[in-house]
């Protein structure tokens, strides 16, 4: 029998969704047990790497309004967000801004005290409230920190969690491996929030943590629960090289200009409107359409780029607001910007699509709920606004600590806790892949599997890569790359690659499959084959279940309060 | 906890202060400032102990100030002036920079980093107190000797 | 010489190592729970000019074996995994270019002070446990807001902001604790990580908490444990400066400061 | 010294650092009076102490730096190893060892000082 602990709410990531959801949670009830389970430590989630902003309507005295919010959020979204949900967003945020302030964020102020913010690419008034350029680090710091207050919540750092046990109807727990002594558990609970993050590691070329990586929208999908929209990734426009770190859309927020070979900045004949400051799927877009006509820099690395200049702000400036990106521009490529202009390419960033959920944030399992990048609630739509991600997860991350204490509080007679489910998976982790057998270095495959998407799923695609890139992925994962060399208990992170490998390839397999059945081009998602938007037959949410053959595509509508889809035009 | 215990450097990681360029002079200065500190306190102890021999007549007296009078017992007062001169020197200034004086001020760091309590001031005072308990042993010894 | 895993010697592998200068790795190995062996493996890795100590070690566990046990996440110096020692200084390895190391032959080996795990990975729960020991959040009765009140931001100017904003910059990577002369030897200090953060919330204007924390940090193993010796300072990789913020903290308990 | 807070413990420990910096100075200066090998003649060494302000002087110092030096070294025992019998025996022992030391030193000097050799 594996060893066994128990809590009444289980949640699954320590990043900011996490964090909040378990903050609510405590808050609204202090006798419950709360357990934050994450497989990174503390504070070390993908969420501290966050630059640019938070948005948020918080200065209506000086014009700006939730209305014109949503509906750059819509726009920007390419009209696949489901507008309830936006609007929930939008009108959400500003309490939560001020929050935060009060649990010690700390903001960047104007000079008379109150909270500043910048501007961010495809909105209409600068409401990105920032703090330097580091504002996912130091609201991880203030939720964390805050967490600390309650003696409810539980951190277990380090476990791996590997599946979602449930009875057919509703959650009763999950597995997971302790990853410093090895130790295999079964988490019992009444409710989880699944709140694990992005995937951007199946891109070989990503601004994602090195532990962004699929397990945790795998669980959900071999526990039955849907994928939603996972042909949507966001390429950013800006990642430095070679390393792919991101360099914030906030430095082209305080006026950083997009420079091609010529010395021009060539946004103007793609978005005269906005400029640099034009949504992020439409810089990209435009960058490669720039190196794709020969008009891109050559890095020493042999990639093409474009360059990023932000000379003219002045080295104050980029001290005060741009502190991070001076960092590692100046670390990783060596260029201070205030001297030199930025190499840049667009790179991997985050993944509107996710668990499919409802605007509660509920998703199809009964005790189960998504928050955070893991979630497809569709607020993002095709496209994600900057600055409106961490947004989400503060959001969805308190409505669905809130309903999770509900929903506990309302005592759901727990089944008979489905013990050969635990066994199966016992098996499927231990047997299949800790002991398994193969000469191929799975390191390798996931390298090659993250070339493939990178190759083929990029900023453009078209029917050939994307069928060829599917195949590709196919022939790999037939390969014997299932075995564990590191035969140790205790930290055995070979064991945790492995893994995250196997969940790679279900969820890389739901991207391409979405991606090819996608024949228009909306938002995140550009296919040269067919270029434009197509609302008649394409307006429509894509659901992937998990099926052992192949997955089940399923078409999920979209909801559509006030605005009727327009040509979007910036 | 007894895994905790092994885990440390324990003395290695008080003796050890590295290269100046590990953890720069005020390791250095740390660990002088307790081996000063715990000579100081023996000398004193045997201090005590010498002085209480007035008690006992002029013959004891000279006898016990003859130990002193040898080369060593020169070499050994001159250390203790050399401890006592860095111990207080540098007792000063911790005490300064512990009282909050100048250890810089607290503002937006920028990279590279530059922590602003590890500052010239510091290291300054640092070699000047060791200057000057090089200083007073010379001076020391050269009136011993003399 | 490269130690290679007798079972990864089988695999097929498909990298062609295309770069020209390479350097040795020396990585320290251990796994306290199975025995007290440790020892030194030496890899050879490719390295470019812009190749961090991070990279060259996944090289290792993507290419020559799988099992070095080391922790790691941004490889951007912001969540604060992959502290270790580096050529015996403790370093982040995601922020340390080996080209800057100026030197054929790298030792890694655990951060100091903490139990080991595995090889590079050390048990910080002592680390966290006294983070939380320092109320480490703004104490004050009306901290708690909901959207109904209208109730808007506390005012604080940039200036105020800059009187805290450095300590708050800490990534809790424990290099810190690592490096400072108390901890090797007192297994019960609170350390300067913990302490830099009580002062981060006690110089934040919102907070009402001083008095709380500094009973809590005026102990027998709090702050006065502390003597400047400067190296935890000396290590951060972040600017926080937490000599710094000792030494201020122990001007509110001698009365100096209000 | 158990029941005082630690930073009450520390305020002394800087108290008699600065009183007997003070205090060593004018105890070198009246050295430096005379002659280095003069100063420590038998007869001059008693004219000394029977003068009743460097008595004082001297008992000061004496009780300033063993307070001072007894607590710098329970401060080195405490980080050197950890536990409740542990630090009380420490604490204890110092607190004997600076009592023990005050006792012996005042000894001689009060002896000396009322002119009892
Ligand atoms: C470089 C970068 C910059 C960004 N900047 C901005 C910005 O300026 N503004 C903005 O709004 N958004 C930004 N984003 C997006 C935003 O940061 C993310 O969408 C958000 O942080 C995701 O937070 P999260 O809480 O959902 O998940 P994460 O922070 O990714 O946390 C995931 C958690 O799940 C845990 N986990 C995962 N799998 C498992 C498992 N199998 N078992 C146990 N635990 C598991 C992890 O350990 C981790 O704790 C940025 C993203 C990137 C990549
Ligand atoms: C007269 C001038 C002196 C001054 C200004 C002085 C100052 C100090 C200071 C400030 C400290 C604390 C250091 C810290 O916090 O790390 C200290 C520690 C100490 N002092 Fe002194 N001191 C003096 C004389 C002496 C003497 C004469 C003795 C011996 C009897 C002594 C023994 C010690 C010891 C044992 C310590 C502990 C060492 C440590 O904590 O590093 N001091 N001193
Ligand atoms: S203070 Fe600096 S060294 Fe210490 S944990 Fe924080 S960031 Fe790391
Ligand atoms: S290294 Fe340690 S002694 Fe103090 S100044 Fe830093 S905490
Ligand atoms: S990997 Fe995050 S700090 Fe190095």
């Amino acid at each position: 029998m594996t060893d066994s602990i128990e809590f009444d709410l289980i949640i699954a990531g320590s990043g900011l969704a996490g964090l909040r959801a378990a903050i609510e949670a405590a808050k609204k009830n202090q006798k419950i047990k709360i357990g934050v389970i994450a497989k990174t430590q503390v504070m070390r989630s993908h969420s501290v790497s966050a630059e640019g902003g938070t948005a948020a309507v918080i200065q209506e005295d000086k014009g700006d309004t939730i209305e014109s919010h949503i509906y750059d959020t819509v726009k920007g979204s390419d009209f696949l967000a489901d507008q309830d949900t936006a609007e929930r967003l939008c009108q959400m945020m500003p309490n939560e801004i001020f929050q935060l302030e009060h649990w010690g964020m700390p903001w960047s102020r104007q000079e008379n005290g109150k909270i500043d913010q910048r501007n961010f690419g495809g909105y209409s008034f600068p409401r990105a409230t920032y703090a330097i350029d580091k504002v996912g680090f130091f609201e991880m710091q203030t939720l964390y920190d805050t967490c600390q207050k309650f003696d409810n919540i539980e951190f277990l750092n380090e476990w791996y969690i590997t599946s979602i046990i449930h009875d057919g109807k509703q959650f009763c727990g999950i597995t997971a491996i302790e990853t410093s002594s090895g130790t295999f558990y079964t988490i019992k609970g009444k409710a989880l929030i699944i709140a694990t993050g992005g995937a951007g590691r199946i891109f070989s070329y990503s601004t994602y943590a090195l532990s962004s990586t699929p397990d945790g929208l795998d669980m959900a999908y071999r526990a039955g629960m849907a994928l939603k929209d996972m042909e949507f990734v966001q390429f950013h426009p800006t990642g430095i090289l070679p390393s792919g770190i991101l360099i914030t859309e906030g430095a082209r927020g305080e006026g950083g200009y997009l420079i091609n070979k010529d010395g021009d900045r060539f946004m103007k004949n793609y978005a005269a409107g906005k400029m640099e400051l034009a949504p992020r799927d439409i810089v990209s877009r435009s960058i490669i359409t720039e190196i794709n006509e020969g008009r891109g820099f050559k890095h020493e690395t042999g990639e093409d780029c474009m360059k990023l200049d932000l000379r003219h702000l002045g080295d104050e400036t980029i001290k005060a607001k741009l502190g991070g990106i001076r960092e590692i521009s100046i670390k990783f490529s060596g260029i201070d910007p205030a001297d030199e202009p930025i190499d840049i390419r667009p790179v991997c960033h985050y993944m509107m699509g996710g668990i499919h959920t409802n605007v509660d944030g509920a998703a199809e399992l009964q005790g189960v709920w998504a928050a955070g990048e893991a979630a497809c609630n569709s607020v993002h739509g095709a496209n994600r606004l900057g600055a409106n991600s961490t947004s989400e997860c503060i959001v969805w991350g308190k409505i669905t600590g809130s309903l999770a204490v509900d929903y506990i509080e309302n005592e759901h007679t727990s089944a008979q806790f489905p013990t050969h489910l635990v066994t199966a998976e016992e098996t499927r982790i231990f047997d299949g892949i800790f002991r398994g057998r193969g000469d191929v270095n799975p390191y390798e495959v996931k390298q090659e599997v993250a070339e493939t998407l990178n190759a083929k799923a990029y900023v453009y695609r078209n029917h050939n890569d994307l069928a060829e890139g599917l195949k590709k992925v196919r022939e790999l994962k037939q390969k014997t790359w299932k075995h564990v060399d590191d035969s140790a208990k205790e930290y055995n992170t070979n064991f945790q690659n492995v893994m995250e490998l196997d969940s790679m390839f279900r969820v890389a397999e739901v991207v391409l499959l979405g991606a090819l059945n996608r024949k228009e081009s909306r938002g995140g998602h550009a296919r040269t084959d067919f270029p434009t938007r197509d609302d008649a037959n394409f307006l429509h949410h894509t659901l992937a279940y998990y099926d052992p053959n192949e997955p089940i595509m399923k078409k999920h509508p979209v909801t559509i309060t006030k605005y009727k889809p327009v040509e979007r035009k910036y | 906890m007894e895994r905790e215990t092994g885990a440390r450097e324990g003395l290695k990681g008080w003796l050890n202060p590295g290269k100046i360029g590990k953890f720069g002079i005020e390791r250095l200065a740390w660990l002088l400032m307790r081996l000063t500190g715990l000579g100081l306190l023996a000398y004193f102890i045997g201090h005590i102990y010498e002085t209480s021999h007035i008690l006992d007549g002029k013959a004891v007296w000279d006898k016990s100030l003859e130990m002193t009078q040898t080369t060593e017992g020169h070499l050994f007062l001159a250390l203790v002036i050399g401890m006592c001169v860095f111990h207080t020197g540098n007792g000063i200034r911790l005490m300064i920079a512990q009282m909050g004086y100048g250890i810089g001020k607290t503002e937006r760091p920028d990279y590279p980093y530059k922590p602003q309590s590890i500052n010239m001031k510091g290291k300054a005072c640092i070699y000047a107190t060791l200057g000057m308990a090089a200083l007073a042993m010379w001076y020391g010894m050269a009136v011993m000797f003399a | 010489m490269a130690t290679i895993h007798p079972k990864l010697s089988e695999e097929l592998s498909q990298t062609v190592v295309s770069s020209t200068k390479s350097v040795k790795l020396k990585i320290k190995r251990s796994n306290p729970n199975v025995n007290s062996e440790q020892k030194f493996d030496d890899f050879v890795v490719p390295i470019e000019k812009w190749t961090t100590v991070l990279d060259a070690l996944l090289d290792v566990k993507s290419h020559l074996d799988h099992s070095v046990g080391v922790r790691y996440s941004c490889r951007q110096a912001s969540c604060g995994s992959c502290g270790m020692k580096i050529n015996g200084k403790p370093a982040l390895a995601c922020f340390t270019k080996i080209s800057e190391l100026n030197s054929d032959s790298i030792t890694v080996e655990p951060m100091d002070n903490y139990p080991v795990v595995r090889d590079l990975a050390v048990n910080m729960d002592r680390m966290i446990s006294n983070h939380k020991k320092v109320m480490p959040y703004v104490i004050r009765e009306d901290s708690e807001i909901d959207a109904e009140s209208g109730i808007r931001e506390f005012l604080q100017s940039p200036e105020n902001v800059d009187k805290y904003i450095q300590f708050s910059s800490c990534i809790k990577c424990g290099l810190c604790n690592s490096a400072c002369p108390t901890m090797a030897m007192d297994k019960t200090f609170v350390g300067p990580q913990a302490l830099a953060q009580a002062y981060r919330y006690i110089a934040d204007s919102r907070d009402k908490g001083k008095n709380k924390r500094l009973k809590v940090i005026d102990e027998s193993h709090g702050i006065w444990r502390c003597h400047f010796a400067g190296s935890c300072s000396q290590v951060c990789p972040k600017g926080v400066d937490p000599a710094m913020g000792i030494q201020l903290l122990r001007g509110y308990l001698l009365g100096i400061r209000d | 010294m158990m029941v005082l807070r630690e930073s009450i413990i520390m305020k002394i420990h800087y108290g008699t650092a600065i009183g007997a910096l003070f205090l060593t100075v004018v105890h070198i200066l009246m050295r430096l009076t005379q002659d280095f090998h003069e100063s420590l003649q038998y007869e001059n060494v008693i004219a000394n102490y029977e003068n009743i302000g460097y008595a004082v002087l001297l008992e000061l110092l004496l009780i300033l730096i063993s307070v001072h030096g007894f607590n710098g070294l329970r401060v080195i025992l405490l980080e050197m190893n950890q536990g409740p019998t542990y630090e009380k025996a420490v604490t204890i022992g110092c607190l004997i060892g600076m009592a023990a030391l005050i006792a012996y030193g005042s000894r001689t000097i009060i002896m000396t000082s009322m002119g009892m050799v």
